[in-house]
């Protein structure tokens, strides 16, 4: 028994010796992904709702988007698109070959811009009318309107190639048990909850122009591991059993910059923190109490103490990186105390006794304020309750999961909800203030024909990036000064790397890792 | 014999609880649960009185401070008053810990009396009842609940109450159905006695012990348990400072300022252990054997 | 003769179920188709040994329970057909003392309530003073000082509980008490006070005794007549009395002759029976003593006895009644008018 | 006593039934719609129309309980919304984790508990006693997040002598075993305490030393082979407890046990999945009290005559 | 010599409340093949005095405060736990009061027998078992062998008390203390074991000790009498003697009041007052309280042991010296 007992524990500590052996000859990243892409779905990226980061990895897309704003050729060696934007000419990269070795040509391209109409994603390719092959390698994409956004359509995640091949052969399963890409590294294994492992395409030479290295990768292998609660990552950093922290917790930014070792990366963020108000819930069907509480909220108090100035305050509803974004600064929207009381003032909310205010009939300033039960979103929602009170008014927060949250914009009974989104193109304001979205994702319930008219023709009238750009910011400025948001900040990306990660020296990409893992390198 | 006349001999007989009480003298572990679970009550009631600070005002210059002379047990992420926060949070856990009990004990016991009496078909679905709540895992239970009833204290307090009541009918049902059995309920009915009386008149009140004892170590699960619930986002609302949401707030602070978690934390545990001495002992006062040797 | 109770052909059966479906597999009878008589004023003992039914008989004359089969008849009223009311009303005239004075009581009731319990149950509306003094009264019958009121059952010894359970069944001046083994938890010298003041207080209030033990010397003491119970059944009727009266029945005679006397004169005796009282579940035919019984023809073992008159006032059932009493005239039953 | 297993065992179909349909209503009263977490920016109307027909949510609720119940009977516990893979398949991969880390921590919650009994029983009143009834209670008093968050300071950053999360070795289980343990070793011990008392009062236990049997014996052999009883009948129910109950320290510890996934698939209102996985939860429960039943009989004789 | 000497043995034990002495100074002794009936009511310390001799005390939390009790010469209080051991269930064997709980639930009765009997003698188990069986066989058990493999819920009142006496049995004792054996039992079944113990007694000529309450039992067993009333020994002789010609108060008092066959209506006496309990045992003689002869130096003054005729030993002031009608 005892001997059995011995023999078992020498093979145990031979097995321990071995794999660690191994890992030392190995170069394995581990990354600590981003918490809201856990219990990802399916790596099928034609039928993908939620998209995990990895993705990238696994599959090429036509495009890359540079963080100077332009896009650049992948597989997609070069294009011209036609005068009036509606047929565009496409030469594709040749000898790249997907990981079951089917090759990637014209025939594949067709199929992939045809199959995407089929999945949530459609409207990506929404605007082709028809793709003809015009040689092996050449396509020509015939457009049923002039599209500009196409070029962002192209370079997003979403638009994702995979092996025509494997993609008919493995079914339903495919995503799931199968995947089959032509990117950097290989799909190896994925246990949901707890990780996804990717080991190098040693095959791949085609890196797209944004990058150094054209292939195949430095680092062997990728190991995302599925760690959820903040303080486990953060900890699984210091002890170094993690090397990539996505999404750092503000709150922990300076304890890991105080560790020499580690590193914080900052990218400009795709996100919006703002508080929706629902402009058919009296008293806020009244404009000057929106502007009123708009103006009470402190963007700078709550980037520098809720944030810890790890992004920026927020003073429009998108994303700075947005042109659309860069409106007339009157027009934007800034805490002023004494602008928020003179509007509440003037709406007819004068300040009550025990310091809340009230109308003539006696009806108290209290709205139902709703937020994810998320760490961020409450402590947001807890210091706009503060501020609130500093004009008079009155929050009663409820914190709700995010399918109760839905549920209940849907029935339209909130009042104020603090919420976010992440989107990189101004077309998001049409997902949240289009009329026909009432309830969600339209939570502020905005009804207005000067809007919805502007929305169209920012949405289907603009024949070029420029026009564009103009339609949207008259759309923009025309909402912002109907107050039905009071946007307040913007996060930066946050990772945090550790020590044995060598990073490329001079960055091009608009995004952290992602196809740049080929100029990576690890100690 | 002598005397048959004279009326006032009788005297309301002497309450058993002042001898069960001096009963608990002797006992050191229960004397310092009563003492924890009398200062918790004291702080609830006088708690805006005995806080330094407004549970509620922000100071956001004085984010996360250790603590201090100023701020006993620190600050937390807003710069309030971690003490007072504290203080004022007893009130909120004493709140959910009691009433969600009580209500749970109310139901159950009625239940379960009715359920152990009556027998039958009653007494079956309540057993399967009581048997699935009491073996499916209570955090689970209570979440799918608070998600239906919606959130916010009263709503974890119909959770908790709706999670636990299977626990007491399962027991009260069993010292119903061995009351039952005893003569004296026998010699009731044969002075004529109706099926209520005898219920609630004698079988209930000699029942009710246990769930008592069982009530009081479970008001020490239902504070622990709304605490689980706010961790995972289903407990009090901001800002009330509950202790459950003080700490499951304070985990993403842990390594950064551990006093926002530890302190409350602390204070549960003394509150929870206090419930579960003076649960403990109660077993031993409101044991009537014991009462018997003199 | 005037009969009080009428007993008549009852049964009481406790069903047992086994098997996948829990079909019924049996029954336990506990009372197995009995009939007998109690007279206005008289003391009238059952005696038995553990599972006889004597206890379950007492249940189901006071309506405790409901029979399987058969009737009681209460001064010609079947206690078994009657409305609440009127049940409630009978409970003021039959009252029963039970065997542990201790778990007679609700522990947690002190005496006083425990007897003011009585006049609220029975809806008796009276004065605080009035049951005040009802309740001293009570007190004194019984042979309890007027403090005792104030105390909780486990603060009193068991003759002093005893007679507190026995102050509760007189409250309503009951006319007709179930006395089931009254003394049996008690000490010996307790057994005796509690007797005496049984038939101290049956003589003073005209009160009728169904009196149920296991001890025959007591019941014979006791009473004026004995029922024998063995498993369910009447096995005989007899007057009191047994040092001349002569069992007739051989179980009767084994019970008598096992009862050990303080009297170190008696020769020493062998017992007159082996094995242990037999499971009341699912009886054979037959006689129910036969498995035991020295004197066991064929006979018994495939016909019940019925119970048949022998003499005026005694009552056997058995094949072959031990036929000395008849032979003897001095066995003659003394009431036998 | 097989009969009376048989039936015990057709019992539980009702209950199962009973169960199923309880579960059913209770998560399609929580509003919410597993779909508004997969639509994102830019989705069509259509494609909700498709995922809507796919999933059955458009059709009244009594006729999705009974298309499920029919799959479910022909072993189809139909496929997840949100993560698009058999349910079935998603709790085959959730279950070791679960089982693992459960039983792992009943059992050393038994031998906790257990042990802190006889101590506290052999002890009565005095010190040891009441230290024993303390460590015992430690678990109760504290939530499990907080106390594995704690044991994860010392144990993994402080003294890093053991992971901080993870799910693939062994020593990624001590931590929240032992977390899970703490919570389950009080009850444990309180009533091992409790029978052991009980058992030693005994009549038969004054009869043992009378026989001259020495303590040790009379105590291991007698008075915890009679008072393990209960304690296993309540290890029995807890079967179901192992299995869902762990979700907080799977969280903290990140392992992806059936608790995290019904956790997630709740709030992300995924249905087949909360149905499979109570379910299994149910199964669970109902094979545990079984196998308290079975132990119980075992143990006890007298249970074992009455079971006939 | 003796068997067994009881001297002067008082016993304590520690309550909530404080030390109650439930046993004072009680003497007597027992010789092989005599039948000592020790007779009482509740609270007399009849068990207490078989706990003293079993040394079961200490697991009860009491003690033997005083006196000596002397097993073939040898002290039992002077000898270690372990020793004692070696003479509890051995030499010494106890038939404890209930037979229906005094069998652990969970074993086989045959298990129970074996158990104690290898516990002291060195026996393949085999063998103990062949011999648990013939003692259970002696004992009138019907199909022993599989009487043996059963639980003890199986078996009725009679055979367990039966499997209990032959757990105090197997080992070959020398003397057996059987505490109130038949109290739980059918008259019928009483009977049956009464006549069981008077036969084992003479067929293995060892000492037995019959601690009940049934003056009828002793009358038809024992060969002595030992009377106990709150603790004390208030009478002790021959058993014919004693109940010819009972001299103490109580033990006259208690003969009358125990119903007889023949005894004349209305005939029955009472003894006034109630049992005392331990903590309220009263001082002076503790009789006095229920006394009719009751005079003011009972109340004051415990009496001696006297010797009275006919070898009787009694406890009370009217035999002393001191005696006199009119005080």
């Amino acid at each position: 028994m005892k001997k059995r007992l011995g023999s078992f524990l020498l093979m145990l500590a031979i097995l321990v010796a071995m794999t660690s052996v191994q890992a030392r000859a190995e170069k394995v990243l581990n990354i600590a992904g981003n918490p809201n892409e856990l219990g990802v779905t399916t790596f099928n990226p034609i039928k993908v709702e939620l998209n995990h980061d990895a993705m990238t990895l696994i599959y090429d897309k036509f495009m890359e988007w540079g963080a100077d704003g332009k896009f650049y050729p992948a597989l997609a060696e070069s294009w011209t698109i036609s005068d009036d934007g509606l047929t565009w000419k496409m030469v594709l990269k040749q000898g790249v070959k997907f990981h079951d070795g089917s090759p990637f040509n014209s025939e594949v391209a067709k199929w992939f811009l045809e199959e995407m109409k089929t999945g949530p994603s459609a409207y990506m390719v929404g605007a082709i009318d028809n793709v003809e092959i015009t040689g092996p390698y050449t396509i020509t994409l015939h457009l049923k309107n002039p599209e500009p956004n196409m070029f962002f359509n192209m370079a997003q995640d979403f638009m994702c190639i995979p092996s025509m091949v494997a993609y008919k052969k493995y079914g339903e399963e495919f995503g799931i048990k199968h995947v089959v890409g032509s990117g950097p590294y290989k799909f190896e294994s994925w246990s949901p909850g707890n990780e996804l492992v990717l080991v190098k395409n040693a095959d791949y030479t085609w890196g797209p122009s944004i990058v150094d290295n054209k292939g195949p990768a430095r680092i062997d292998k990728i190991v995302y591991k599925d760690t959820k609660e903040e303080s486990t990552r953060f900890l699984e950093l210091k002890t170094g059993k993690i090397d990539v922290v996505y999404a750092v917790p503000t709150m922990f930014i300076s304890k890991i910059e105080e560790d020499k070792s580690l590193r914080i990366i900052r990218m400009p963020g795709d996100e919006l923190y703002h508080m929706v108000m629902n402009t058919q819930s009296p008293p806020l069907d009244n404009e000057l109490v929106r502007k009123g509480i708009a103006l009470a909220v402190d963007q700078e108090s709550i980037t520098k103490n809720v944030f810890a100035n790890a992004g920026k305050p927020a003073f429009t509803y998108l994303i700075d990186s947005l042109a659309e974004s860069k409106i007339d600064p009157k027009d934007e929207i800034h805490f002023d105390l004494e602008g928020a009381k003179a509007a509440l003032d003037k709406a007819g909310w004068t300040m009550g006794k025990d310091g809340i205010r009230q109308d003539k009939d006696g009806n108290k300033l209290t709205l139902k304020m709703v937020a994810k039960n998320e760490s961020s979103y409450r402590r947001a929602a807890e210091v706009i309750q503060a501020q609130l009170a500093k004009v008079g008014v009155e929050a009663k927060i409820t914190l709700m999961d995010p399918s109760s949250i839905r549920a209940y914009y849907k029935k339209g009974e909130h009042q104020l909800a603090i919420r976010s989104y992440n989107w990189e193109n101004a077309d998001i304001l049409e997902w949240f203030l289009n009329s026909k979205r009432m309830g969600y994702p339209n939570a502020a319930m905005w009804h207005d024909n000067e809007s919805d008219y502007l929305m169209q023709k920012a949405m289907t009238r603009s024949r070029s990036q420029e026009e564009r750009e103009a339609n949207f910011k008259e759309y923009h400025t025309y909402v912002l000064n109907k107050y039905v948001w009071a946007p307040f900040y913007l996060p930066a990306k946050v990772f945090a790397v550790g020590s044995r990660v060598v990073l490329p020296k001079n960055s091009r990409a608009r995004k952290f890792m992602k196809i740049e893992i080929l100029d990576w390198d690890l100690k | 014999m002598e005397n048959t006349t004279n009326q006032n001999q009788i005297i309301p007989p002497a309450n058993r609880w002042i001898r069960r009480l001096k009963k608990l003298k002797n006992n050191r572990a229960g004397v310092l649960g009563l003492i924890i679970i009398a200062g918790l009550i004291i702080t609830a009631l006088f708690a805006d009185y005995i806080a330094p600070y407004s549970y509620k005002a922000q100071d956001l210059s004085l984010m996360n401070i250790p603590p201090s002379m100023d701020h006993i047990m620190g600050t937390d992420e807003f710069g309030r008053d971690v003490f007072s926060r504290i203080i004022l949070g007893s009130r909120i856990s004493v709140y959910v810990g009691v009433v969600s009990v009580g209500l749970s004990v109310l139901i159950g016991s009625l239940l379960g009396a009715l359920a152990g009496y009556y027998e039958g078909w009653l007494d079956r679905v309540l057993s399967t009842v009581t048997d699935l709540t009491w073996s499916l895992p209570e955090i689970l239970v209570a979440l799918l609940l608070v998600a239906v009833v919606g959130a916010g204290v009263e709503c974890v307090i119909i959770a908790i109450a709706l999670t636990y009541w299977a626990q007491y009918a399962r027991l009260i049902r069993g010292q119903i159905l061995m009351l039952k059995n005893e003569i004296y309920v026998e010699a009731t009915r044969s002075l004529g006695a109706t099926d209520f009386t005898i219920l609630f008149k004698h079988l209930f009140p000699n029942a009710i012990a246990p769930v008592i004892v069982a009530a009081t170590i479970g008001i020490g699960q239902a504070i622990v348990l709304e605490a689980t619930l706010g961790f995972l986002g289903m407990g009090a609302q901001p800002p009330l400072p509950s202790w459950g949401a003080m700490m499951s707030n304070g985990t993403a602070y842990l390594f950064i300022s551990p006093w926002v978690i530890i302190f409350p934390g602390l204070a549960m545990m003394i509150t929870v252990f206090g419930f579960n001495l003076f649960g403990d002992v109660l077993v031993d006062i409101m044991d009537i054997r014991e009462d018997t040797l003199k | 003769m005037n009969s009080l109770v009428e007993v008549r052909h009852l049964s009481k059966f406790f069903p047992v179920t086994g098997g996948l479906m829990q079909r019924r597999i049996g029954a336990v009878k506990a009372v197995n188709d009995i009939s007998f008589d109690i007279y206005k004023g008289e003391s009238l003992g059952v005696v038995g040994e553990s599972g006889c039914g004597k206890s379950t008989l007492a249940r189901l004359i006071l309506n405790l329970i409901r029979p399987t089969s058969g009737h009681v008849l209460y001064d010609g009223q079947d206690v078994n057909r009657i409305s609440k009311t009127e049940l409630r009303e009978l409970r003021r005239k039959m009252q029963m003392v039970f065997q542990d004075p201790h778990s007679s009581l609700d522990p947690r009731i002190s005496i006083y309530r425990s007897l003011e319990e009585v006049f609220t149950i029975q809806k008796e509306k009276l004065s605080r003073p009035k049951i005040n003094e009802r309740i001293l009264e009570l007190l004194g019958m019984v042979g309890l000082k007027p403090e005792h009121c104030r105390s909780y059952p486990h603060q009193l010894s068991g003759g002093q509980k005893q007679r507190a359970v026995i102050a509760r069944a007189l409250a309503m001046l009951p006319e007709f008490i179930i006395l089931d083994e009254p003394t049996a938890a008690l000490d010996v010298s307790v057994q005796a006070q509690i007797i005496l003041l049984l038939q101290q207080l049956g003589d003073q209030f005209g009160i009728t005794y169904l009196f149920i033990s296991h001890d025959l010397a007591l019941v014979d003491y006791f009473c004026q007549r004995i029922i024998v119970m063995y498993l369910g059944r009447i096995v005989e009727i007899t007057p009191a009395d047994l040092s001349r009266q002569k069992p007739m029945h051989p179980y009767t005679k084994v019970l008598k002759e096992s009862v050990f006397v303080a009297d170190p004169l008696a020769e020493p005796k062998a017992p007159r029976i082996e094995g242990d009282v037999p499971s009341p579940f699912n009886l054979p035919e037959g006689c129910v003593f036969e498995t035991r019984c020295e004197y066991a023809q064929n006979i018994c073992r495939k016909e019940s006895p019925a119970l048949r008159q022998t003499m005026p006032g005694r009552f056997v059932a058995c094949h072959f009644p031990l036929i000395h009493a008849m032979e003897d005239p001095s066995c003659l039953p003394v009431d036998a008018k | 006593m097989w009969q009376f297993f048989l039936r015990r065992l057709l019992l539980m179909i009702p209950i199962f039934f009973v169960l199923s349909v309880i579960i059913f209503s209770l998560i399609h009263i929580v509003p919410g719609n597993p779909l508004d977490n997969l639509m994102g920016p830019g989705m069509t109307k259509a494609y909700e129309q498709e995922m809507v027909k796919k999933y059955n949510l458009d059709k009244p609720l009594p006729v999705q309980y009974l298309k499920w119940l029919n799959n479910m009977l022909h072993g189809d516990l139909g496929s997840s919304i949100i993560e698009k893979r058999p349910v079935t398949e998603l709790l085959l991969h959730h279950l070791p984790y679960s089982l693992s880390l459960g039983l792992t921590a009943i059992a050393l919650s038994f031998v906790q508990g257990v042990s802190m009994g006889i101590i506290s029983a052999a002890a009565k009143n005095t010190i040891f006693d009441h230290l024993a009834m303390m460590i015992a209670l430690f678990g109760v008093t504290i939530p499990a997040f907080w106390l594995g968050l704690i044991f994860i300071l010392i144990f993994a950053v402080w003294l890093n002598w053991l992971p901080v999360s993870g799910s693939g070795t062994l020593s990624s289980l001590i931590l929240p075993a032992v977390t899970v343990a703490l919570g389950g070793a009080g009850l444990i011990a309180r009533v091992t305490r409790v029978a052991m008392l009980e058992v030693a009062s005994k009549d038969f236990i004054v009869m043992l030393h009378a026989k001259g049997l020495g303590k040790k014996a009379i105590l291991l052999k007698h008075v915890l082979r009679n008072a393990l009883i209960p304690v296993i009948t309540i290890l029995g129910l807890r079967i179901g407890w192992v299995l869902g109950g762990a979700v907080t320290v799977e969280i903290v510890f990140s392992r992806p046990g059936l608790g995290q996934l019904l956790i997630s698939a709740l709030f992300r209102r995924d249905y087949p999945v909360i149905q499979g996985a109570m379910l299994l939860l149910a199964m669970g429960i109902i094979l545990g009290t079984f196998l308290a039943d079975m132990l119980y009989a075992f143990a006890d004789p007298r249970v074992r005559d009455q079971t006939h | 010599m003796s068997l067994l000497v009881v001297d002067n043995v008082s016993v304590e034990f520690k309550t909530r409340d404080g030390i109650v002495e439930p046993l004072s100074g009680i003497s007597f002794k027992i010789d092989a093949g005599e039948i000592l009936g020790l007779v009482g009511e509740t609270g007399s310390g009849k068990s207490v005095t078989a706990q003293a001799i079993m040394g079961l005390l200490p697991f009860l939390n009491g003690r033997v405060s005083s006196g000596r009790i002397c097993f073939r010469d040898q002290d039992l209080l002077a000898i270690s736990e372990d020793q004692y051991q070696k003479i509890r269930g051995n030499h010494i064997s106890l038939i404890s009061q209930n037979p229906m709980t005094s069998l652990d639930p969970v074993y086989k009765v045959g298990d129970q027998i074996v158990e104690g009997l290898r516990q002291h003698v060195v026996i393949a188990r085999d063998d103990a078992v062949k011999r648990a069986v013939n003692v259970m066989t002696s004992l009138g058990i019907p199909n022993s062998e599989k009487v043996f493999f059963q639980y003890p819920h199986q078996l009725s009142g009679g055979l367990k008390q039966r499997i209990v006496i032959a757990m105090g049995l197997c080992a070959d004792p020398h003397l057996l203390i059987a505490d109130e054996p038949t109290t739980a039992l059918d008259v019928t079944v009483q009977a049956q074991i009464v006549e069981l113990f008077r036969k084992t007694v003479a067929q293995r000529n060892i000492g037995l000790i019959m601690i009940t309450h049934d003056l009828g039992v002793i009358s038809n067993l024992c060969d002595t009498v030992v009377v106990m009333y709150a603790g004390h020994v208030v009478e002790k002789g021959r058993v014919q003697e004693v109940f010819a010609n009972p001299m103490h108060p109580y033990t006259r008092a208690l003969l009358k009041c125990i119903p007889k066959f023949g005894m004349p209506e209305r005939s029955l006496k009472a003894i006034q007052g109630n049992v005392p309990s331990v903590s309220t045992f009263p001082g002076g003689c503790r009789y006095h309280l229920r006394c009719p002869d009751m005079k003011p130096i009972c109340m004051t003054e415990a009496p001696q042991t006297l010797q009275a005729g006919n070898g009787i030993e009694v406890q009370c002031h009217q035999f002393g010296p001191n005696w006199r009608e009119e005080l």
